[in-house]
């Protein structure tokens, strides 16, 4: 059974000043599974999501990753372990190439990253895996291009290929959808989707269209804590999640 | 031998613009000029020349400038020198050189001991010769108990280390000192230190503007009225920085003065007629290490180092600067020093006159006796 | 005398008294620095060389327009707030939208150069400036002499320090100027005048500088590289307190003093560096400085 | 014939340098070699991590101090001497980066700037240094036990090999592995985080780097000059070296080479005489023309020049 | 009423560049008192830049903005707050360096009949609960409100709004859709720049469409159910 589980929390609680933001939350992810978290704002989504990653130490309680307590290691250490977290604004660098923002995640594990003898083109033999993951999310025209110049959505296409490239086993999505027209939240819907195959995903996201599509299982979290968890039918029909999450009419949002 | 590339050419070093640009500088490449015009403007029929450069108070200035005046330039011999380690360093690639170093305004006593050389000649002044003739009168003349605020660094360390020798020597002890960071600009916390230790003297052994900070404090504490303050490096431009009811009465040391007497005073005249400014000791000296520099190649004949060397050190340099005066075989011009007082602001006559004169002091009472290391004429 | 345990209490509460009074005048150059840094996040290398200016025109003042030292207390910080906007509209502003490494060179740039021309022009060697008349004399405390004027350093310092501080944590203006540093641009949007908030208080914090000028002129050498040296500790305090933090600056401007103080009673071969080393600890422990936010 | 095609532009250069002794007083030719060493080393950092530190001295002064110490004192061959003061400046680099590298923009160069100060003042009093007059006479040796470098030229082919071997350093590390992921840092350092990359250590390894490299110039210098003294450690050689690298170019690869035969040009022509108080009226005036007009450099502005015009 | 009857906001020609790059082509719109108009567009269409051009925020401008009968284009930036007129980013732009309750006290008012605290506690409870915290400390969505809430403290009658559903919980989004009505129903004027159109469409009197910097199509509340299939292509809805 634990063996199906790839990341758990156990009792994780992060309080601020006499505010707590996440209070005792037990999470358990399934390997394999998309898994959303959703809740109104300020339930404490981001929070969770920064205390998994490291950009926040808990305060009381503890991560697993596969197993692994992860509460102690540092962000970097738990991103060499695979669990790999995408971020709410695009998150590229804006000046190399294409290609180059793909080899980047993929020299990190051919170690030779400290090697300042070495020149530069020991990195040309990652350009085929770098081609094949830009091919992936339709990105391989572009390899040579500035990154700079790419339209928003291709850059969180962009992203998205980089951080595949650590060829994470899980990965964290924080509202992938956000800010985007309704074509590329459909786009990287479809990516999220081909993505998820072998893989293990949670997300953050207002958008139910895309949580219902994609949601395997769903936690609604509300002032920090637990309020259910379930596939999306048994949530959005708990009254619970409609008045604090959902308002009153919330079959219409979905359906459009 | 002769004159080599028929010419002569002197190199003045010296800071052009800052802490010591008063003291030397520009006012010595005057008088290294002034000395050349008096001599005649040429010497064997070869033209005499004069560059000059800053060297910034940095050693590493100094020496590479030095380096370059050798290597490239043809100096024969350099002139104005004024912080001790810009002319130690200087001293270093000149010595190995073999030309003549004449060194007008630093004071360290390392030019004819430690560091002495057969190319050393050390013209107006030295610490050892100040601390000589400001200490030893005043445990003379009853104070005993002595306290010592030090520029810490070696300078510093130098002038307490002889200063503490006289006053123990004489009769005198030392109570107290603190070694004060160079360029600290607060004295407070040192001179509340000098306060409680019940000294009759506080000496001050720094320079400069850290002579000018500290003597400031101890007023503003009151410490000058409970104890005599000395300053052993005093040049007159610091004299004249301070407000004379700060400084007036103090008891110091110094080569030359330009008030002193007929002869100081037509010299001081000319220079000022030229340069604009009365000159100092460093400048005096100057001037004076040039004519005699410029007699000895006359002299002999040539501007090789060595020759010229034993010839200035087998003539007795004399002039209004140089008075009962001899070079040592090991480079120290031992000459009369005055131990002066500082005029009050109504004693004074004009801007210039500061110093009143106490007493004359022979050379050989106040100059280190020769280091026998250093008698290059045994050599 | 007596001592306790090898220490002289009256010397040691004397070398206290004088780390408080060299403490508040830290605080004063500090809080300048940490303005301008706090508003425009830029490091004002050119702080130390207005406070020369400041010295140097009180000296002037006096020496040659007959400017009394109260009268110079009021004036000199005005003239040299104006220079200090002059510098701010014509070469600062230009480059405002640049990496603010770049403002950080162009005042070391404007640094050298007054002070190369205050050394060209004035020579090296200090000028003479005497205590006015009604702040001389000494006060006895019993366990040392108080300069009278020493007092009243600290007295101004720290009037002056606490009323900015007020000023900018506890009043819409301060918020402002807080809002100002993070996004000036949506703050002007709102309806503020943005620009002339900035140039005055770069004057304003320019014209501390002057202030602390003028009431160093009477204590310590009045010279073209005063300001240089002591420029560089005034840093290292605002980086102890954490940058742009204005408490910060002030507190720690004044425990500096202190701490100075007592190291040059028990060892004061290390008073030069003790700022830097606690700096040192401090940032060890603490990235962002005492009072400073993580970012 | 390839290579010789490709790099047809360095050959000259290295051809040139080869020849310019026999015509320019190659003493001022190895400062400006030191220099451009030690400019181009401080531009790794900032120039390429886009950190300015504002301490840099500490590592040319530490580098020179050893050297100058152990070369006087222990009596080592030069290049044995260099080795160790290099060494030392990379070993004190680590301990300075592992403080500074926490903080970034004007934090980083503030404590960069408090750190070397404290270094300052430690040469200042410990005895080793000999205080206000630094090492003096400080032996060059036989190179390998065998080459006297007491000849201007054969010192300054020497120092032409150090820098050469420098140069090359920093060209590589630019353009290596390690090069790629500094460029990736200093894009978008979260990202670089969230990617695995420990930041601080790739900062801490460029830092050392640059570190001891600086060193390297300054063991070299105190050989050149035979004299090793505090104008090295102050925090206006911190802020020479920058503008070095502002004037020249900073982020170019020639930028910092060119940056100070300039300035030590510029120094050497008005040290003579009676110009001496000019000159930080001089370099002020530089500073502020560069950040004002051409913050691209020298370098940088040619680039530009050529790149918008052929 | 002024001579153009009630119109409270007119540009014409509009130019924006970002440096070099020319941003804005040519934009012409007008919005009037009362009315609600949406400007719709894919990601880098131009939208942001042109709520921030009328705002003076961006590099260079050219044409012709005219506010409440005020030409504006010579105006320096803090003047055009002043004409009574509110912007909230697209990027919030909460400060830091303020608390919650300093954020929303922030903006001076520019006319007299703005919210009171009280008010907009009430509309928004969650910044009332945490009213002392740091500003950029709240979550994404507290930070969206927060933002909004402020220029309604200001009483400014023409807003210019910026994606403000971003981020927000259905509910909230639901309540904002709420707040939006009431205020036209004031006679405000609202200019709304938004990406969600299911959010948009029932409360907006018209739509502008932008693309590539320019204005396609205007769309009248009345025609939308006729033009699906052009919007259905221009936005990809
Ligand atoms: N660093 C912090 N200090 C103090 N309070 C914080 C901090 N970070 C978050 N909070 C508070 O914790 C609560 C949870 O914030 P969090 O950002 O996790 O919410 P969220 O669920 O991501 O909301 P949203 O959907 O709006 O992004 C909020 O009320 C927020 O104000
Ligand atoms: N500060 C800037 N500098 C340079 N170019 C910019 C800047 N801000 C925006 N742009 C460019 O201007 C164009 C229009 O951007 P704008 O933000 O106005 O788009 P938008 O329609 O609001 O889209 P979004 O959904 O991304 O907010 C885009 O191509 C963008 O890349
Ligand atoms: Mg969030
Ligand atoms: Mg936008």
């Amino acid at each position: 059974m634990s063996e199906q589980i790839i990341l758990e929390t156990r009792n994780l609680t992060k309080g601020f000043k006499g505010f707590t933001a996440v209070d005792n939350v037990n999470l358990k992810i399934q390997r394999g599974q998309i898994h959303a978290l959703i809740g109104p704002n300020g339930a404490g989504k981001t929070t969770v999501f920064n205390l998994l990653t490291k950009y926040l130490t808990p305060s009381s309680g503890q991560i697993l990753f596969k197993g692994q307590d992860i509460t102690a290691l540092e962000a970097s250490a738990i991103a060499q372990l695979g669990l790999v977290r995408s971020f709410q604004i695009s998150a590229v660098f804006p000046r190399l190439t294409v290609l180059e923002n793909v080899r980047i995640a993929l020299q990190r594990k051919e170690g030779n990253s400290f090697q300042f003898w070495k020149s530069d083109k020991v990195l040309e033999r990652l350009n085929p895996r770098a081609e094949a993951l830009l091919a992936d999310v339709g990105l391989l025209d572009f390899a040579q291009a500035t990154t700079l110049d790419l339209p928003y959505g291709r850059k969180r296409a962009l992203e998205l290929a980089t951080t595949l490239a650590l060829d994470p086993e899980m990965l964290l999505l924080d509202e992938p959808t956000q800010g985007m027209g309704h074509e590329d939240v459909a786009v990287v819907a479809a990516l999220i989707k081909k993505v998820s195959a072998e893989r293990t995903i949670l997300m953050v996201e207002h958008n139910l269209h895309v949580v219902s599509q994609l949601a395997d299982r769903i936690t609604v979290l509300q002032r920090g804590a637990v309020l259910t968890e379930g596939d999306y039918a048994t949530v959005s029909a708990d009254p619970r999640v409609k008045e604090a999450y959902l308002g009153v009419a919330a079959d219409e949002e979905v359906a459009a | 031998e002769g004159i080599s590339d028929d010419k002569v050419k002197i190199g003045v070093l010296a800071d052009m613009g800052g802490t010591y640009a008063d003291v030397c500088g520009k006012g010595c490449v005057a008088a290294v000029e002034m000395a050349i015009a008096d001599f005649g403007g040429k010497v064997l029929d070869k033209p005499i020349e004069v560059v000059s450069a800053d060297d910034q108070n940095k050693p590493d200035v100094g020496s590479a400038v030095v380096r370059e005046w050798l290597d490239k330039d043809k100096v024969d011999a350099i002139g104005g020198i004024v912080a001790s380690s810009v002319g130690l360093a200087a001293a270093k690639v000149a010595n190995e050189a073999k030309k003549p170093l004449l060194i007008s305004t630093a004071g360290s006593p390392a030019f004819t001991t430690k560091q002495c050389s057969p190319y050393n000649a050390h013209w107006a002044y030295d610490v050892v010769a100040l601390a000589n003739g400001t200490v030893k009168p005043l445990v003379a003349a009853g104070k005993k108990k002595w306290f010592f605020i030090t520029a810490d660094y070696e300078f510093g360390h130098a002038l307490e280390k002889v200063s503490a020798g006289v006053i123990e020597k004489n009769g005198g002890e030392v109570v107290g000192s603190v070694k004060v960071p160079l360029g600290t600009t607060d004295y407070s916390s040192y001179i509340l230190q000098a306060q409680s230790s019940g000294a009759d003297a506080v000496a001050l052994a720094n320079a400069g503007k850290d002579f000018v900070n500290s003597l400031k404090g101890a007023s503003e504490f009151g410490l000058n009225k409970q104890a005599t303050m000395v300053g052993l490096l005093v040049f007159s431009s610091d004299v004249q920085a301070l407000d004379p009811a700060l400084i007036a009465d103090m008891r110091l040391t110094t080569g030359f003065f330009s008030e002193m007497d007929d002869k100081t005073k037509e010299w001081s005249q000319r220079f000022k007629e030229k340069f604009g400014k009365t000159p100092t000791m460093g400048q005096a000296g100057a001037y004076s290490a040039t004519l005699h520099y410029l007699n000895a190649v006359k002299e002999a004949g040539t501007d090789d180092g060595d020759a010229v060397m034993a010839k200035m050190k087998a003539t007795k340099p004399d002039d209004f600067f140089a008075r009962n005066a001899e070079l040592r075989a090991d480079g120290r011009m031992v000459h009369d020093m005055y131990q002066v007082r500082v005029k009050k602001a109504d004693e004074r006559a004009n801007d210039d006159d500061i110093f009143a004169l106490e007493q004359t002091l022979a050379g050989n009472e106040v100059y280190l006796p020769m280091d026998a290391a250093c008698d290059f004429s045994k050599k | 005398m007596d001592t306790i345990l090898g220490i002289n209490p009256v010397a040691l509460f004397g070398q206290l008294l004088v780390g408080l009074i060299n403490g508040s005048f830290y605080a004063l150059l500090s809080l300048g620095l940490a303005i301008i840094f706090g508003l425009l996040r830029i490091i004002n290398f050119a702080q130390g060389a207005l406070y020369m200016i400041g010295a140097f025109l009180a000296w002037l003042g006096l020496e040659y327009w007959g400017l009394s030292y109260g009268w110079a207390l009021l004036i000199v910080p005005l003239v040299v707030g104006l220079f200090g906007i002059l510098i701010e509209r014509f070469l600062i502003r230009p480059i405002a939208h640049e990496d603010h490494l770049y403002s950080l060179l162009l005042t070391f740039g404007v640094a050298l150069v007054l002070q190369g021309v205050f050394s060209h022009v004035f020579g090296s060697s200090g000028k003479p400036y005497s205590i006015p008349e009604f702040l001389q004399g000494v006060a006895n405390l019993g366990f040392m002499y108080l300069p009278i004027y020493r007092g009243w350093i600290i007295v101004v310092s720290l009037l002056v320090c606490f009323g900015t501080w007020w000023a900018i944590e506890k009043t819409k203006l301060g918020a402002y100027l807080r809002a100002g540093t993070e996004n000036a641009r949506l703050l002007q949007a709102f309806g503020i005048n943005v620009p002339l908030m900035v140039t005055l208080t770069f004057g304003f914090g320019v014209a501390l500088a002057g202030l602390a000028g003028v009431l160093a002129a009477p204590i310590y050498s009045v010279s073209p590289d005063m300001g240089a040296n002591l420029l560089i500790v005034v840093f290292a305090i605002v980086v102890i307190g954490g940058m742009g933090s204005i408490g910060g600056a002030i507190i720690t401007g004044i425990s500096m003093g202190v701490i100075e103080g007592l190291t040059k009673y028990f060892y004061p071969e290390a008073s030069n560096t003790i700022i830097f080393m606690v700096m040192v600890v401090v940032l060890l422990i603490k990235p962002a400085g005492l009072f400073g936010k993580e970012v | 014939m390839e290579f010789i095609k490709s790099n047809k532009f360095n050959i000259i250069l290295i051809a040139l340098a080869l020849v310019i002794p026999f015509g320019v007083y190659p003493v001022f030719l190895m400062k400006v070699l030191c220099f451009g060493l030690f400019a181009a080393a401080f531009n790794l950092m900032l120039g390429f991590v886009g950190m300015l530190s504002f301490g840099h001295a500490a590592f040319l002064a530490t580098g020179g101090y050893v050297t100058g110490y152990l070369m006087s004192n222990a009596d080592l061959t030069p290049e044995l001497g260099i080795l160790c003061g290099t060494l030392a400046s990379a070993v004190l680099g680590y301990l300075f980066g592992s403080l500074s590298v926490k903080r970034e923009g004007i934090y980083f160069a503030m404590v960069t700037l408090a750190l070397s100060q404290l270094l300052f003042f430690f040469f200042l009093q410990a005895p080793f240094t000999e205080g206000e007059n630094g090492l003096q006479g400080i032996p060059r040796g036989k190179l390998f036990g065998f080459i006297d470098l007491n000849n201007n030229l054969s010192m300054y082919y020497f120092v032409l090999a150090v820098f050469l071997l420098g140069f090359w350093l920093i060209y590589r590390s630019v353009h290596s592995p390690f090069g790629q992921v500094l460029k990736a840092i200093r894009e978008n350092e979260p990202r670089a985080i969230s990617l695995g990359y420990s930041v601080r250590q790739y900062k801490l390894m460029a830092f050392v780097l640059s570190a001891a490299l600086s060193g390297l110039a300054g063991s070299t210098k105190a050989l050149v000059f035979q004299l090793e003294s505090l104008t090295d450690a102050h925090w206006q050689m911190s802020g020479e070296v920058v503008l070095m690298t502002l004037v020249g170019g900073m982020g170019t690869i020639f930028g910092p080479l060119v940056g100070a035969a300039v300035v030590v040009g510029i120094e050497n022509f008005f040290s003579g005489g009676e110009l001496g108080t000019y000159i930080h009226i001089i370099m002020g005036l530089i500073f502020i023309i560069c950040v004002l007009a051409f913050r691209n450099g020298i370098v940088g502005e040619f680039n530009k020049f050529v790149k918008n015009n052929f | 009423m002024k001579a153009q009857g009630n119109e409270k906001l007119r540009v014409s020609d509009l130019h924006a560049f970002y440096g070099e790059s020319h941003i804005l082509h040519g934009i012409d719109l007008h919005v009037n008192q009362g009315e609600l108009v949406t400007l719709l567009g894919r990601n880098g269409s131009g939208r942001s830049t042109t709520l921030k051009a009328i705002m003076n925020m961006v590099g260079r401008r050219s044409g012709s903005i005219n506010i409440n009968g005020t030409e504006t284009m010579g105006l320096a930036a803090h003047r055009i707050a002043h004409l009574g007129i509110g912007f909230c980013p697209e990027e919030r732009g909460i400060f830091s360096s303020l608390n919650v309750e300093e954020n929303l006290l922030l903006p001076p008012a520019v006319r007299s009949d703005g919210m009171s605290l009280d008010e907009i506690y009430q509309m928004f409870p969650n910044l009332y609960e945490r009213r002392t915290s740091q500003g950029t400390r709240l979550s994404g969505g507290e930070q969206q409100m927060l933002a909004l809430a402020r220029i309604l403290r200001t009483g400014a009658n023409i807003l210019l709004l910026d994606e403000i559903t971003e981020g927000l919980a259905p509910v909230i989004v639901k309540k904002l859709g709420e707040v939006l009505i009431q205020l036209k129903r004031k006679n405000l004027t609202i200019l709304l720049v938004e990406q969600n159109f299911h959010f948009a469409a029932p409360i907006a009197d018209r739509h502008y469409v932008m693309e590539h910097g320019r204005i396609v199509e205007e769309v009248q509340q009345a025609e939308l159910s006729a033009k699906t299939e052009l919007l259905n292509t221009l936005l990809g809805v």
